[in-house]
Formats: C-alpha cells, structure tokens, sequence
C-alpha cells in the first residue's frame, strides 16, 4: 500500500517536471526556429509557481472551481494507467479505450470551468475544442481499432510487450498508417497549430482559458504539463514500442534506462509536434472537420481494415 | 343452335343493359331497366317450358304428364310485380329529381361524388 | 361513339358468354324435378286444379307474401317520397264526354271481373295479382276522365293494412292450427272442400288469399296511380 | 387469472384505468404510482424464483390463440429496465402530468411494453406491441398531431411488416409460440446443412428478416426509420418520455434479439457470416453504425433541449444495436448491458428536461442559461447523467460503452469500430452544448425565481442517478445476471472488475484514483490563497464594460460550424422523403376518388358492366 | 316450444308494418313508440331463437306452409342465422330509439313502415333456405331500402336513391338469369339440393350461374367495382338507416352471396370465384380506404370505411379457410357493433350540431363529451387497436389469409389499414385538442346509454372475446360446412 503510494507520488512528480520541461522544450525551439532566443526551459514552472501564489483569486461558483479540480484529477488518474516502462501502478488495467477516454476526460473539466464563467469567448472556444474532438475522434478511432485488431488485446502493457517480440508497431504497414494518423491526431490534442481554433490566442483570447487566472490557471497549467507527458507516453507506448529493459541486474537501473528511452521517444513525438505546428498556419473549424474526416481518416481506415483482415 | 325464346330473351337483356350504358336520359335508362327485366322473365318462362305441352291447369283433358313447369310461372308472377315495384318506386325518384334538378340528363345530376 | 361502340362489344361478349351457358339448358326438355312432384301432388296436397297458383299461394307461400310486400313497400315508398304538406292534381283539362261515360258505366263490370279473377285463381290463370291491377284500371280510368276525383283515402289506406294483416293472420293461424306458418289449415286440417276440386269452394285457403291479395294489390296500385298523379301544390314544401 | 406475471403485466394497466375513472386529484397519482410499483415488486421478487428454477411460466387461452408468458434471464433484465424506469418516470409524472388522460395511456404503455418483454408466442408479442405503440401514440397526440401521426404510421407499419412476417411464419410452422418456431427453424437449418430440401425458401428467409428488421428498427429508432422519434420523444409530457425512450425503444431492441432467438440459427446457415458476426447481424449493425452518427450529429444541432435529448436516444440505441449485430456472446451482453445503462441515464435526462420544462415552461435554448445555481439538486443529477451518457468513468455509461467498444473491436470490425469513436465524441458535442446552454452562463431574468425540482421528480431522479453510479462502479452486478443469459461465464471477473481476457475495466479502482487525483487537485487548490466570487458580467471582454442586458452566452445555432460542414449532407432527409410519400399517396387517392366516384350513375353502370364482361371472358 | 314459431320473426315485422295504417289514426305521436315495442319483440324472438340453436345446437328449420323442402320453402335458421337476426333486431331496436329523434321529416308512418320491412328483408336474406326466396328478400331490403335512401326528399337524398335503383336495378335481374339459369340446369330452388346436385352440373353453366348470382349480391354487398352507390346511399339516407345500412343489410348481401358460393364448393368453377371475390374484396379495402382519406364529410368518411370494412370480410370469406371464415364472420359482428356505434353517434352529432363535416366535430370533446368519447372508442376499434374487438377479428383475418399464402394481399390491406389510422386518428384528434366555440351541449339519455352499451361490448369483447369468439365459431361452421348444412336441411325424397 505505501509502495503503491510512493510510486505513484514518484511518477506524478516525474510526469509534472517532464511535463513542465516539454513546455519549455516547446517555446524554446519554437523560439529557435522563429530565429528567437526564447525562454529558459524551466519558465513554465516558474510562470505556474507564480500563478499558484496570486493573492487575489476569483471565482465564478462552484463548478468554476471544480472543474478546474477535475481536469487536474482526471489527468492525474489516466496518467496512472499508462504504462511507464518499468514503473507503472495500474497498467495491468491500462486498456486502450479506457485510456484513450481518460485522455479525453480533463477536457470535460475545463470545459466546465470555463462555461460556467459566462464569458463568451469560453463559450466559443468550447465549441470550437468539442468540434476538433468530433474531428479527430474518427481517424483516432480507427488508429486504435487498427491497434487492437492487430494485436488482438486492448491491454497498452501488452501491445508494449508484444512489441518487444514483433517489433515497433510503425514497422508494420497498418499499424504505421495508424500512427501517422494519431500522430495528426496529437496535433489537435496538443493545441498545436494547424488546429489550435479552439484557443486562437489573437482572436477569441485563449477561448476556454479566457477567463482563469490565479491558482485556477497555475493548476491548469500543471495538469496541462501533465497532460502532455502522458500523451506523448501513450503514443510511445503503443506505436514506438514503449520500453522494457531488462538489460541491466539492477531493477533501479532497468527502470531508469527504460524511462530515458522512453523520454527520447516522447522527445521525438514532441518535436514533430512542434516542427508541424510551427510551418503550418492555423485551419479554421469547419477546415480542421473537414481535413480530419479525410485525410487521416481514409488512412486510419486503411490500416484498421488491414489490420483486421 | 340456341333456341329463338333464349335468343330473344338475352337480346331484351342485353338492349336494356345497352340503353342504360349508353343514354343520358333518366327516364331512358329505366325504360332500359324495365327491359332488362322484361327479358330475365322471359328466359325464366323459357326455361320452364317443354315441348308439346300444356298449361298447368289440371282441369280435363290435361295430366301431370302433359302440362309443363309450373315453378317459373309461378317465380315470373313475382319477378314481374318485383319488377312493377322498382319501377314505380325509380319513377318516383324521377320525379322528385326533376323537382330538385330541373333536369332529367343524368351527367347533370352529380351532386354527391368523390 | 366510343361509348357506343365499347357498350357493343361489352354486350356482344356478354351476350355470347350467356348464350352459351344457355345452350348447356336445351330449350323445350323436360327437366322438371320438383316441377314434377307439384304437377303429381298438387290437387291432394292443396285442392287447386291450377299448378301454377298452388305452387304461389301453398308451396311457395313464402315468396308470395314477400312479393305482396314488395309491392307493399313500392306503395309505401311512392307514397313518402311524394309526400308534400300540400298536393293537388293539375291536370288542364276534363276527360272527353266519352271517356267519362264509358269509365262511369264501366267501373262495376271491371271491378266485377277482376274480383272474378283473383276469386277464381285455384281454377283459372290467374289470381290476386292480376286481379288487383284490373281493379286499379278502374280507377286509373276514373282519374283520367275526372280533374277532381280522388279516391276515399281513409278507405283505401286501412284496407291496404288490413288485406295485409289478414294474410299474415292467416298464416299465423296456419302455425297455431297446423304448427306450420303459412299451413292450408282449411284443405288439410279442415279438409273443407275435398270434394269440389276444380270448382270455387275448393282448394283450402287459396281463394281467401287471392281475394285479400286482389284487394291489396288493387289499393296499392290505385294509391301509387294516386299519387303519381298529383304534383305539390305552389307554396307547399 | 391470477399469476405473479399477469400481475406483472396488467398491474399498470389496471391501475391507470382506475385512475382514469376516479380521475381525482391526488387519488389517481397515489394509484399511478402503485401501479407501476406492482410489477417492480413482483419482478424483484420473480428474482427469487429465478435462482431455484430456469423461468416463470403461464399461458391463457383466449379466442382461440394459447398465449404463452414466460419469464426467464434476458427478459427479466428487460422487465426490469421497465420497471424500474418505468416507476421512475412515473414518478415524475406525479409532477407533470396534467389529467388523467395521461395516467390512463401512461400506464397502459407500460403494461404494453412489459407484455412484449414477457410475451412467449407470436400472438401476444404482436398483441402487446400494438398496445403500447398506441398508448404512446396517444401520449403523443395529446400535444401534437403531426409528429404523432408520424410516429404511429412508422410503429404501425412496423408493426404489420411484423405481422406480415409472423404470419409467414406461421403459415409454415403451424404454431405460434417462441419454443416450436425455434425449435422448427433450427431443424429447418440442420435440415438445410444436411443438404436436404428447406421449409424457408431463400427469399422467404430474407422477406421475413427484412420485415422484422423494419418492425423492430421503426421502434428501436434505427436509421433510416428513426424519422418518427426526435418529434414523438419531444412532443410529449417529459417525463413520460424518460419511460418512452428509456424503456419502449427497448422493445425495438428486444425485438432484435428475438430475431437472434426465433431465426439466428436459421438466418446464420442461410446466410452465413462476415467475419464473427452473422451476416444478417452485420446488417443491424450496420444500420445501427448509421444511427449512432445520424442521430448524434442531428442531435448537436437541435435548438431544443426536447429534441436535443430525442437525438440522442437515437443515437444511443445505435450502439445497443451494433452489439446485437455482431452477435458474439461477448457483444450481446454488451448491448444489453448499454440497453440498462441507456435507460438509466436517458431516463434520468428525460426526467432532468421534465423538471426544467416544468420548473421554467421553456424548452429551447436561447431561453435558458445559467440554472445550474437556482437548481443545484437537478443539475447534480444533470451532472451524473452527463457524465454517464458522455462514456466517463466510473459510471455506468462508461462500463457499457466500453464493453460495446471491446466486443466490437475484438471481432475485426473496423468500420464499426470507427462509427462508435465517432458516437461517443458526438455525445460529449452535444452533451457540453446542452450543459453549456442551460446550466451556465448569464441567466435571462424572467429565470430568476426558478425553484429546484419538486419532490417526486426529485427522488424519481434521484433513484436512476444512484443506479447509474452503482452500476458504474460495480459493473459485475450487472454482468452477473448477463453471464445468466448463456450460462457461462462470457464476462470474467469479479463485482468491481471486468475481465474479458483481451481487456480488463476495474470500476471501483478507477473511482479509488479519480479520489486520489482529486484530492491531489485539490490540496493544490486549497494551498492557493482564497476566492472571491465574482457575477457573470464580470469577466473578461476585451474591455468592454457588460451588463445584464447584453446576452453574452451562445444560445442559438452553437454549433453553426459544424453545420456549415455538414450542409450538403443535411439537404437529404428522410422525413422529407417519407412526407413527400405521404402527400404523394394523398393527392393520388385524392384523385382517385374524385375520377372513380365521379357521380355519374352511367360510369357507375359502367363498371357494372366491366365486371359483367370480366366475369364473361373469364366464362368464355 | 314449437320451433317453428321461429316463423314469427318473418310474420311479426310484417304484420307490424301493416298494422300501421291504423295505428296511425290514433296519432303520429304513438307511431315510433309502436315501431320500438316492436323491435322490442322481434328481440325476444329473435333472442328465443338463438337461445334455442345454441342450446341445442341443431338449427330450426321452419317449412312454411308444411312443405318439406324442397317442395316447400323452409327457412333456416342455423348458428349463423340465429345469431345475425339477434343483431339484426337488437340493431333495428336501438335505431328506433334513435329515429326519435333523427327523423323530422314527414311522413313518419311511411318511414315506420319502411323501417320494418327493411328488417324484415334483412332477417329473411339471412334466413331463407330457398334461392328464390333469397332473392324476394333481397329486392324487400333493396327496394325498402331505396325508398329509405330517398326518404329525406332532398336532392342529395332523391340522386343517391336513383343511383341505388339503377345499380341494384341491374344487379337484381341478372341475378335472377342466374337463377334461371340454375333453375334451368337442376330443376331445384332449394340451397340445400343445390349444394346436393351442384358437382353434378354441367361446369359451364355452373360458371355462368355461379358468376351471374355472385354479381347480382356482390352490388348488395358493396364489393369494388360495384359499390359506387354506397357512399352516396350511405350519405344521404336518414342517419338511423346508415346504421342498418353499415350494420346487417350490407352483411346480409355477403351472406347471401358467400352462402350461394360455398354451397358450389365442388364445382371447377369455384376456385376462381373464390379468387374473383378475394380480388374485389382487397380493391374494395383498398380504394374505400384511400377514398375516406380526405373526406371532410364524416358521414362519408365512415361510408368509406364501411366499404373498406366490408371489403376486408369478403376477403376473409374469399380466403375460405375454415380459420379465415370464422375470423370473417367474427369480423362480422365486430364491424356490426362499431359500425352501429359510430353512424348513430355520427348521425346524433350531425343533428345537434346541424351538419355532419368535420367543423362540428372540432372541439367536441368539449361540446358533447360522451358522444365524442364514444366515436373515439369505435374509431380506436375500427383501426384495429388490441383491448378492443376489432383488433381479433383483424388479426386472425389476416393471419389466416397469410397462412394460406396471400402475402400481397395481407399487405395491401394493411397499407390501406395505415390509411385508416390517418383519417381516424385525424378525427380524434380534432374532436378532443381542437378548440371550439360552441357551448357544452346536453346529451340525450337514451343515446347515450346505447353508445355507452356498445362502447361496453366493445371493449369487453376487446378484452374478453372468449364468449363471442365460441359462439362466431359455431356460426362459422355453419357457414363453412356445406356437408352439414345438406344434412341439416330434411330433403324430401325428391331427385333425380
């Protein structure tokens, strides 16, 4: 019982500070690729710190609060069932739909807080958010069907296992369309440009984010932080063959080896994420439905219906 | 071959049936209908009659062996006063359509359709 | 034309489909069944030496008072379909001096003779029908030559009720006397008149019947003649 | 006549026609509700039985038809939902219902819809199905002609495509009653396997399935037959259609299984499979993928919460029917299991526009905003069933959908597979639509008095939000009594836990650290300094000084970008299509009897004469 | 008792009706109370002898006169029969309670008279066990009813009568060549010796005759193509005569008719009759449906609906399993009942409120809740809903036309079913959740004890038909089982 809850506090700490540096990872090479100096990597925590120690904080009732709450708890919770190399709580139950909804889940949360301000850039903002989740639902959908048609489980720990044996999942044909297609899924559950309309920072002022500040913003932040760790962990996991070392006699050593290979896999997901979001200009809405409805769609479809046969 | 009386009496059917098919006039189409009727009671005395023999009155002279059918005749009594009956009642009708109308031309008496 | 024409063929298919039905009944064979045993029976079982009215009035008793029914109903409707508050006759002008006279003297020899013939229908062609559209004629004749005459309504109406009744009754006494309706309960449970067959006072209920039948019929009809004749007065419904 | 399952059937029926004579304030509610809590009594302590023996069996004869009645596992679970929903919304009812009209067809669908799920022959499933389409249609009619009409031209014409079918049937079989025709049926595919001649024809095989589906399809809602429902579901006292779509739709879906119990094997040899699923069952799956997307789009782009809520029972019932049409043992239960949670929490929906509706007298959107602080209990339970129908863990919503998500993807059916993705995203759209549009936001002023819900509603809402939570957590109560149905254990694990082998969901787990990371949220939360409340104006809008007057919440066409995008398929619409028949056949009988009945004696003659000249040339 | 006091259900009527003449001179007031005591006896004769055939389960055969058949002309008064004179008189008695009321126009002892042999007719049609017979009683009920179609002397009433003439005029006389033509071929009358000899005729006059006598009953009984005097019949007869009309005369015309073809079972030509009637009976449901769609005379609409409803019985008949017989004739007395219901409810609404279309029904449940209840309650039945009669037979008709095949007919029927519910439920809809000025008006107590009697026997048969469904059974057999009709009936020796 007091292993599972320093484990877990250990993950939570790590997943927070990993998540916290691919912040800064990402303003910094945005920076860089603007030709900018940009922020010291550790800015985000500094800039949360400060959040969560405002003096003055409002409040628009209850769910305002709450959700904000929620978000951060609900991230915390599909962080635990994502398998995280060696070190992982609940991975025995790490099932791909429930994940892939806990993932979603957070969402709900903010989406609550932020329309229970009654501010309408919020409201806008959370029509445009729900309306890029309607659009990437389908190839993401299909990415995953084709993931447990392939391998015949819904456990994420052993599509990582399996994939020690058979190879990465992006080594197979079906499961590489898959990925391509989640990995333009990402993109919009990032935020990331071509898809950020639900936030567009110069035109509906952060849409759902509008109206936090304080210590509402500063948990946003960490569960954001959080967030993306356990994103780009996820697809690591499942497409990039996770990582299980048993090299090494030392279980401690196993673990840390595995985490860091497992960091240079998120790194290289984060960084596509960044590249793309940095070339390309943002879709509108009705673009971003219609782009997700085509293009990933067919070929997630095509790897789900490969995978399957 | 068919004999003359069926012969005659399908023709009165079949004239009748053809004037009510064919003539606009209300009282022409009774006319048409007592005709009809005419020829169903000649083919009804027809059917009953048998060759070479009598009324079927047994007074002297005539035995059951001579005299023909007597059940047409007798269902030719009815069908006629029936006949007498219809007619009488369609004139009537006639009569008050002529009232309501001013027309006897049955295209011109439409007033309840669809 | 095309009605025509379509009405000819209609009628030529039709006439041909009958005939040849028709032609499967030969004309003229004796194809008597119950004919035969009315023909054999008819002087015991009813008294009447005329087949065809036995076969009317006993045999076929049923059929017989429907018929007078019918005839009933034709009255009856005649008679509420010209129904106005107010109705005269209009005719233009009076009969001739001939058609007067000759109606006048007449009237009691056509009365007389069609009492005649509903009376002697057991034994003669015949009976209540006939018999009863004679004695209209007499009327029908009265009419024609008079602008004025009107039948005794209060005569004729009751009368047409009662001839009606009467028969009913007398079937009715058929069923309580013979346990059958309609049942010659004069000829076979009396047995009146067995042994003049082929004269009046024969045959059971026929005469009875035809002479109730002839008074009905000849109400009746004068009163469809009654009515016919008259248009609704200017004013009246 | 007196047998626990008649009771169970006509206790309702009972009850709302002795209502509806009294007809007395207060009385009739007291019978309604009793009545409707019969068979839920009966049906908790038919459980009972159930343990120690396979069924409950009657039947009656009545003009000259043995109708047959047996209760055992699948139809008890239906039962259940029935009662169980259906005394919830009767509850509601002792709020909303306004005369004793109501009461009557209220009840007397119930006891219709317990009729169908307990029939055992032909004869009173037909029978009992008749029943309720019309008391619902009744309920319908009441409030709007149109869509009621609708609705009972598609249920009827379900219902004798139904008829036409079981009459096929029994032209064949001789017999009514569930066991012989599956008996027969099954001989009948041995018989077609063993190469020998059929008693079903090909074509009669598909003519008899093709007309079941439309029966069953027009009541379960399916695409392309769900025309009927957004209107009916809406137009109606709304806490009736907690009962409506909660429990009576369940019919359509029962209806189905019948289909799998009567014909599956005979449909199986005659038609063979795609992949694990039966080929006539991918068809219903198929169709039920359509429904999902059709209905759930449909419904994100209502202005009315009624029809918000109609949308998406469609779109639920979509799912239970993929499950059902993959046909696995695996993917039964978990359309049955969604048929449960379904009606748990569209019923407690219903009920939550029930207490809006009555509360407010509004029902469209840009009327509402900001109720969620005049009624905290109703947006509570609003809370649970949004969560719940939104597929979140730990409720009960989640743990059927999951399932479903399982069963259908372990069978390779990707394109099912991506059509409940699709279903599930759709339902979070519109689900935040309707929370958005009446719980948040600037409150138009004419809602500032509104009272929370009334205590009937209330406790009625608060029955259904508890199961959904239960049964969220505890999934294995429910999978018990589902393993029941095949007598094998298809669902693993234990009370808390869900193990199929490939996939495992753990309820209680899940809640122990959606615990945790609340308590993390918020020890974080409470570390902050404190809050200050602040009105509705007094956010952020780049400047501008707001007051009440301005509408600053979103109301009407939310989500007008997704209309726009999906504007060309939004021009093809059924209904259209099945007015246009509608007017189509009035104008021509229209027609017709104006040029048949043209009031001319001599054409009527005429036709006379046409019949002569056929009788005569069929003589010649 | 003597069980040819039976006979007194012929005699009684007609004696009544001539009888009324001279009640007459004790004043118009006392005609239509006569006219009900009257019925009220037909009743108990009528009640005594259906006790009497179901008691003891041999039909009474009376022979009037004395005369075995087929000398003589007996009536027979089997399980059918005894049960359809039972409701030809309950129906006759509850319409002059109504006439009361409904008739205003002159002159009454006319119509009282009519009104009578019209029942008369009716009872002798279903009765008769004589062809020729038959065909008397079919011209009294035709003829009567012509002058009762006329009776309201209106334009309207005066064109519907003419139609009615003309059409039966036509029907009667080639009914009679059919006749003839039997006559002619068997040298018999008797139906019973008819059914005897039949196989034996030659088959093309079989054909002919068998074809010409279903035409002649098939204008009576309101079979598509030959109906179009129905509707305006229906339409412009006093309202207590459409309720005879819908409820036995028609009917006694399908009796008629479904007798004489089934006693020709044995015959080549009787297999394509049976199809000829299943034909014109699916138009008949069909096009009488389509044509109530859009009526907004209410009268009119239900006369549609009554064909239709006609049309769906003859189907039954034309399907002649005994299953679908049984569900015909059940059909039958169902359709008898809230036919009944529905013309006087109809027709009570249309003289209170001044005209039978739609705008008097709008908001009637407000205006005359107990009628508009009661209009429901049979528009609710006709439709077919289960709880009330109509559903039973509807079922089992259509199940049993499907067991034997009939598929695309069945769908036929129910498509035009569908057409029904529009127009009925438009109806219901109208009267109780539309608004309306109008003021609540009394109910007549008599009325609404009549429709409330019905509406009972509606949904008690809905519920419970077990009582009336055995008794339609035994009625059916009779109907069916033209071996045991022949039994029935004592043939005198007479044959070929």
């Amino acid at each position: 019982m007091l292993m599972i809850a320093v484990k877990a506090f250990l993950i939570l700490l790590y997943a927070t500070f990993m998540g916290f540096m691919f912040m800064g990872i990402i303003r910094i090479v945005t920076a860089r690729i603007h030709r900018r100096v940009g922020p010291p990597i550790y800015q985000p925590i500094l800039d949360t710190i400060k959040l969560l120690s405002k003096k003055s904080n409002i409040t628009h009732g209850l769910i305002y609060d709450f959700g904000v709450i929620y978000a951060l708890g609900a991230t915390i919770l599909a962080l635990m069932f994502i398998p995280l190399g060696g070190v992982s709580i609940l991975r025995a139950y790490g099932d791909l739909i429930l994940i892939t909804f806990l993932l979603e889940i957070p969402m709900l949360g903010i989406m609550f807080a932020a329309m229970s301000s009654g501010n309408p850039w919020a409201g806008l903002g959370a029509q445009r958010a729900l309306l890029t989740l309607l659009a990437i639902q389908v190839p993401l959908g299909f990415a995953i069907v084709a993931l447990a048609e392939f391998y015949g489980t819904f456990s994420t720990y052993e599509i990582v296992m399996a994939q020690q044996t058979v190879g990465w999942s992006i080594t197979h044909l079906p499961l590489l369309l898959a990925a391509i297609a989640y990995d333009i899924v990402l993109q919009a559950m990032f935020g990331k440009e071509p898809f950020d309309i639900m936030i567009a920072p110069g035109e509906i002022s952060l849409g759902p984010m509008v109206e936090f500040g304080g210590k509402h913003m500063g948990i946003l932040q960490i569960q954001h932080a959080i967030a993306l760790f356990a994103e780009t962990l996820f697809f690591s996991n499942i497409f990039l063959g996770g990582a299980v070392v048993t090299a090494f006699a030392s279980p401690i050593l196993n673990t840390i080896a595995s985490l860091a290979v497992l960091l240079i896999k998120q790194l290289a997901v984060l960084m596509i994420a960044i590249f793309i979001g940095v070339i390309f200009p943002r879709f509108t809405i009705d673009q971003a439905a219609r782009f997700y409805w085509k293009w990933p769609t067919i070929i997630a479809a095509a790897g789900a219906i490969l995978a399957a046969l | 071959m068919i004999s003359a009386y069926y012969f005659g009496a399908i023709s009165l059917i079949l004239i009748g049936l053809y004037a009510i098919l064919t003539k606009r006039n209300l009282l022409k189409i009774l006319v048409g209908l007592s005709i009809m009727e005419t020829g169903v009671n000649l083919l009804l005395i027809s059917v009953g009659y048998v060759s070479g023999r009598t009324a079927p009155i047994l007074t002297e002279g005539a035995t059951p062996q001579t005299a023909v059918d007597p059940i047409p005749q007798a269902l030719v009594l009815t069908a006629i006063v029936i006949g007498v009956a219809t007619t009488a009642l369609a004139l009537t009708v006639a009569i008050n359509l002529y009232e309501k109308y001013k027309t006897l031309d049955i295209e011109k008496i439409r007033g309840l359709r669809g | 034309m095309v009605k025509r024409a379509l009405a000819i063929i209609i009628i030529l298919i039709t006439g041909y489909w009958l005939a040849n039905a028709l032609a499967q009944v030969p004309f003229g064979a004796d194809k008597m069944l119950v004919g035969k045993y009315y023909l054999e029976n008819v002087k015991e079982q009813t008294g009447a030496v005329n087949a065809v009215t036995a076969v009317v009035v006993n045999y076929r008793g049923f059929d017989t008072l429907g018929e007078v029914t019918v005839l009933f109903i034709a009255a009856t409707g005649v008679a509420a379909l010209l129904w106005r508050k107010k109705r005269e006759r209009t005719a233009k002008s009076e009969g001739s001096v001939v058609l007067q006279t000759g109606s006048r003297l007449l009237l009691p020899f056509i009365m007389l003779f069609g009492a005649y013939i509903f009376i002697h229908g057991h034994l003669t062609p015949g009976g209540g029908f006939p018999g009863g559209a004679t004695i209209a004629t007499a009327f029908l004749m009265l009419y024609l030559a008079f602008r004025e005459y009107e039948i005794p309504h209060n005569v004729f109406e009751p009368l047409e009720g009662l001839a009606g009744m009467s028969y009913v009754i007398v079937g009715l006494i058929g069923l309580a006397i013979g346990g059958y309706f309609l049942f010659d309960w004069i000829w076979q449970t009396w047995q009146l008149g067995h042994a003049n067959i082929g004269r009046l006072f024969s045959a059971g209920f026929i005469p009875i019947i035809y002479t109730l039948i002839g008074l009905k019929v000849g109400t009746e009809l004068t009163g469809i003649v009654d009515n016919m004749v008259k248009e609704p007065k200017e004013g009246g419904q | 006549m007196i047998n626990e399952l008649m009771i169970i059937i006509f206790a309702p029926l009972l009850a709302g026609v002795l209502a509806w004579l009294l007809d007395i304030k207060g009385i009739r509610e007291a019978i309604g509700v009793i009545g409707a809590a019969i068979p839920l009594a009966y049906l908790i302590q038919a459980y009972q039985t159930l343990s120690t023996q396979p069924s409950i069996q009657y039947s009656i004869a009545l003009a000259g038809f043995k109708f047959e009645f047996l209760l055992y596992q699948i139809n008890w679970i239906f039962a259940m939902i029935a009662g169980v929903v259906g005394f919830a919304a009767v509850l509601g009812m002792v709020s909303t219902a306004k005369d004793s009209y109501e009461w009557l067809f209220a009840l007397i669908s119930l006891t219709g819809v317990l009729g169908v799920f307990l029939a055992d022959d032909l004869a009173g499933f037909f029978i009992f199905w008749e029943v309720m389409t019309f008391a619902s249609f009744m309920m319908v009619l009441k409030y709007n002609r149109k869509a009621s009409l609708k609705y009972f031209l598609l249920s009827v014409f379900g219902a004798y495509a139904m008829l036409i079918a079981i009459g096929i049937i029994y032209a064949k079989v001789g017999a009514l009653d569930f066991a012989t025709i599956q008996q027969v049926l099954y001989q009948d595919a041995m018989r077609g396997a063993f190469g020998t001649d059929t008693l079903f024809s090909r074509n009669e095989m598909i003519l008899v399935f093709g007309l079941f589906l439309i029966a069953f399809g027009v009541k379960a809602g399916m695409f392309p037959l769900h025309v009927w429902a957004p209107d009916a579901y809406s137009e109606t006292n709304q806490s009736y259609t907690a009962m409506f779509s909660g429990v009576l739709s369940k019919a359509g879906v029962y209806g189905m299984l019948v289909i799998y119990i009567l014909l599956g094997t005979r449909l199986m040899y005659e038609f063979g499979k795609f992949g694990a699923a039966p080929k006539f069952g991918y068809i219903i799956a198929l169709l039920g993928g359509l429904t999902i997307i059709v209905g759930g789009l449909l419904a994100a782009l209502q202005e009315d919460i009624r029809k918000l809520f109609a949308y998406s029972s469609i779109s639920q019932i979509g799912y239970i029917l993929v499950g059902i049409g993959v046909g696995t043992a695996l993917s039964i239960e978990a359309a049955i299991y969604h048929a449960v949670s379904h009606a748990l929490f569209k019923g407690l929906f219903f009920l939550i526009v029930a207490t809006i509706i009555y509360r407010t007298g509004k029902t469209e959107f840009k009327d509402m905003g900001g109720l969620a602080e005049k009624m905290p209990i109703t947006f509570a339970m609003a809370f649970v069933a949004i969560l719940s129908l939104a597929g979140i863990p730990p409720l009960v919503g989640f743990a059927s959908k999951w399932l479903l998500f399982e069963a259908v993807i372990h069978e390779n059916m990707p394109i099912l597979g991506g059509m409940i993705f699709f279903g599930s995203a759709i339902g979070f759209v519109y689900l935040i639509r309707f929370t958005y549009a009446v719980w948040f936001g600037q409150r138009p002023t004419d809602l500032d008095d509104t009272k929370d819900a009334p205590l009937p509603l209330a406790i009625a809402m608060g029955i259904l939000a508890l199961l959904n939570v239960v049964f969220g957590i505890a999934p294995g109560l429910v999978a018990k009594e589902l393993n029941k149905i095949f007598g094998k254990e298809v669902i693993g694990g234990t009370i808390y836990e869900l193990n199929l082998g490939f996939g495992r969901y753990n309820g209680l787990l899940i809640t122990i650290w959606l615990v945790v990371g609340l308590v993390i949220a918020a020890i974080i939360y409470f570390l902050g300094a404190k809050v200050r409340k602040v009105p509705v104006t007094d956010t952020y809008q780049a400047g501008n000084p707001v007051t009440m007057e301005y509408n600053l919440t979103i109301r009407r066409n939310f989500f007008l970008p997704l209309k726009e995008t999906l504007a060309f398929w939004l021009r093809i619409s059924f209904d259209r299509l099945y007015q246009d028949i509608g007017k189509w056949i009035e104008d021509l009988a229209e027609t017709m009897r104006h040029y048949i009945y043209n009031g001319s004696v001599q054409a009527y003659a005429w036709y006379l004469a046409i019949v002569l000249l056929i009788l005569a040339l069929w003589g010649v | 008792m003597n069980p040819q006091y039976a006979s007194l259900l012929i005699a009684l009527p007609l004696f009544s009706a001539f009888l009324v003449p001279l009640i007459k001179r004790a004043g118009k007031k006392v005609i239509l109370p006569y006219l009900t005591l009257v019925t009220l006896i037909q009743t108990g004769i009528a009640a005594w002898a259906f006790k009497e055939v179901y008691t003891t389960g041999k039909p009474i055969i009376v022979l009037a006169g004395g005369f075995q058949p087929p000398v003589g002309i007996n009536l027979y008064i089997g399980h059918f029969a005894a049960l359809f004179v039972l409701i030809i008189a309950v129906v006759s008695f509850f319409m002059t309670v109504f006439s009361m009321k409904a008739i205003d126009v002159e002159p009454i002892d006319k119509y009282a008279m009519l009104f009578l042999l019209l029942m008369l007719g009716a009872t002798g049609m279903i009765a008769t066990g004589d062809i020729f017979n038959l065909f008397v009683f079919m011209e009294i009920t035709a003829i009567s009813a012509y002058a009762l179609t006329g009776y309201n002397k209106t334009g309207e009433a005066s064109e519907a009568a003419m139609k009615y003439i003309i059409l039966g005029g036509i029907g009667s006389s080639f009914f009679l060549v059919g006749v003839a033509l039997l006559y002619g071929s068997l040298g018999t009358l008797n139906l019973a010796q008819i059914a005897m000899l039949a196989s034996k005729m030659n088959p093309t006059v079989a054909q002919a005759a068998l074809a010409l006598l279903v035409f002649g009953l098939a204008v009576e009984a309101e079979l598509f193509p030959l109906n179009a005097w129905a509707p305006d019949a229906y339409q412009a007869s006093p309202h207590p005569v459409t309720v005879m009309f819908s409820a036995f005369v028609v009917k006694a015309g399908l009796y008629a008719m479904v007798r004489i073809v089934y006693l020709f079972k044995d015959t080549p030509a009787f297999m394509g009759i049976l199809n000829l009637i299943l034909i014109l009976g699916t138009l008949t449901v069909v096009i009488g449906e389509l044509s109530a769609l859009r009526q907004t005379n209410v009268k009119r609409m239900l006369a549609y609906s009554s064909i239709a409803q006609i049309g769906l019985i003859a189907v039954g008949f034309g399907v002649a399993t005994p299953q679908a017989v049984d569900a015909a004739v059940f059909h039958m007395v169902n359709h008898a009942i809230v036919k009944a219901l529905m013309f006087l409810a109809v027709g009570y609404v249309a003289i209170t409120l001044g005209c039978p279309c739609i705008e008097s029904f709008k908001g009637l449940g407000k205006k005359m809740p107990l009628t508009a209840f009661a209009i429901t309650v049979g528009a609710i039945s006709i439709v077919g809903i289960p709880l009330f009669n109509i559903f039973w037979s509807k079922f089992r008709l259509l199940l049993a036309a499907l067991q034997v095949g009939k598929t695309g007919i069945v769908a036929l029927i129910l498509g035009a079913s569908l057409v029904e519910a529009v127009y009925y439920f438009r109806l219901i809809h109208a009267m109780w959740f539309e608004e309306s000025k109008d003021e609540k008006v009394e109910e007549n107590l008599a009325f609404s004890i009549i429709m409330l009697l019905l509406v009972a026997l509606i949904i008690v048969i809905g519920v419970y038909p077990e009582p009336v469904w055995n008794l339609v059974q035994k009625a059916a057999t009779d109907l069916y089982n033209v071996a045991n009709y022949i039994k029935n009936v004592p043939l005198l020796g007479v044959s070929p």
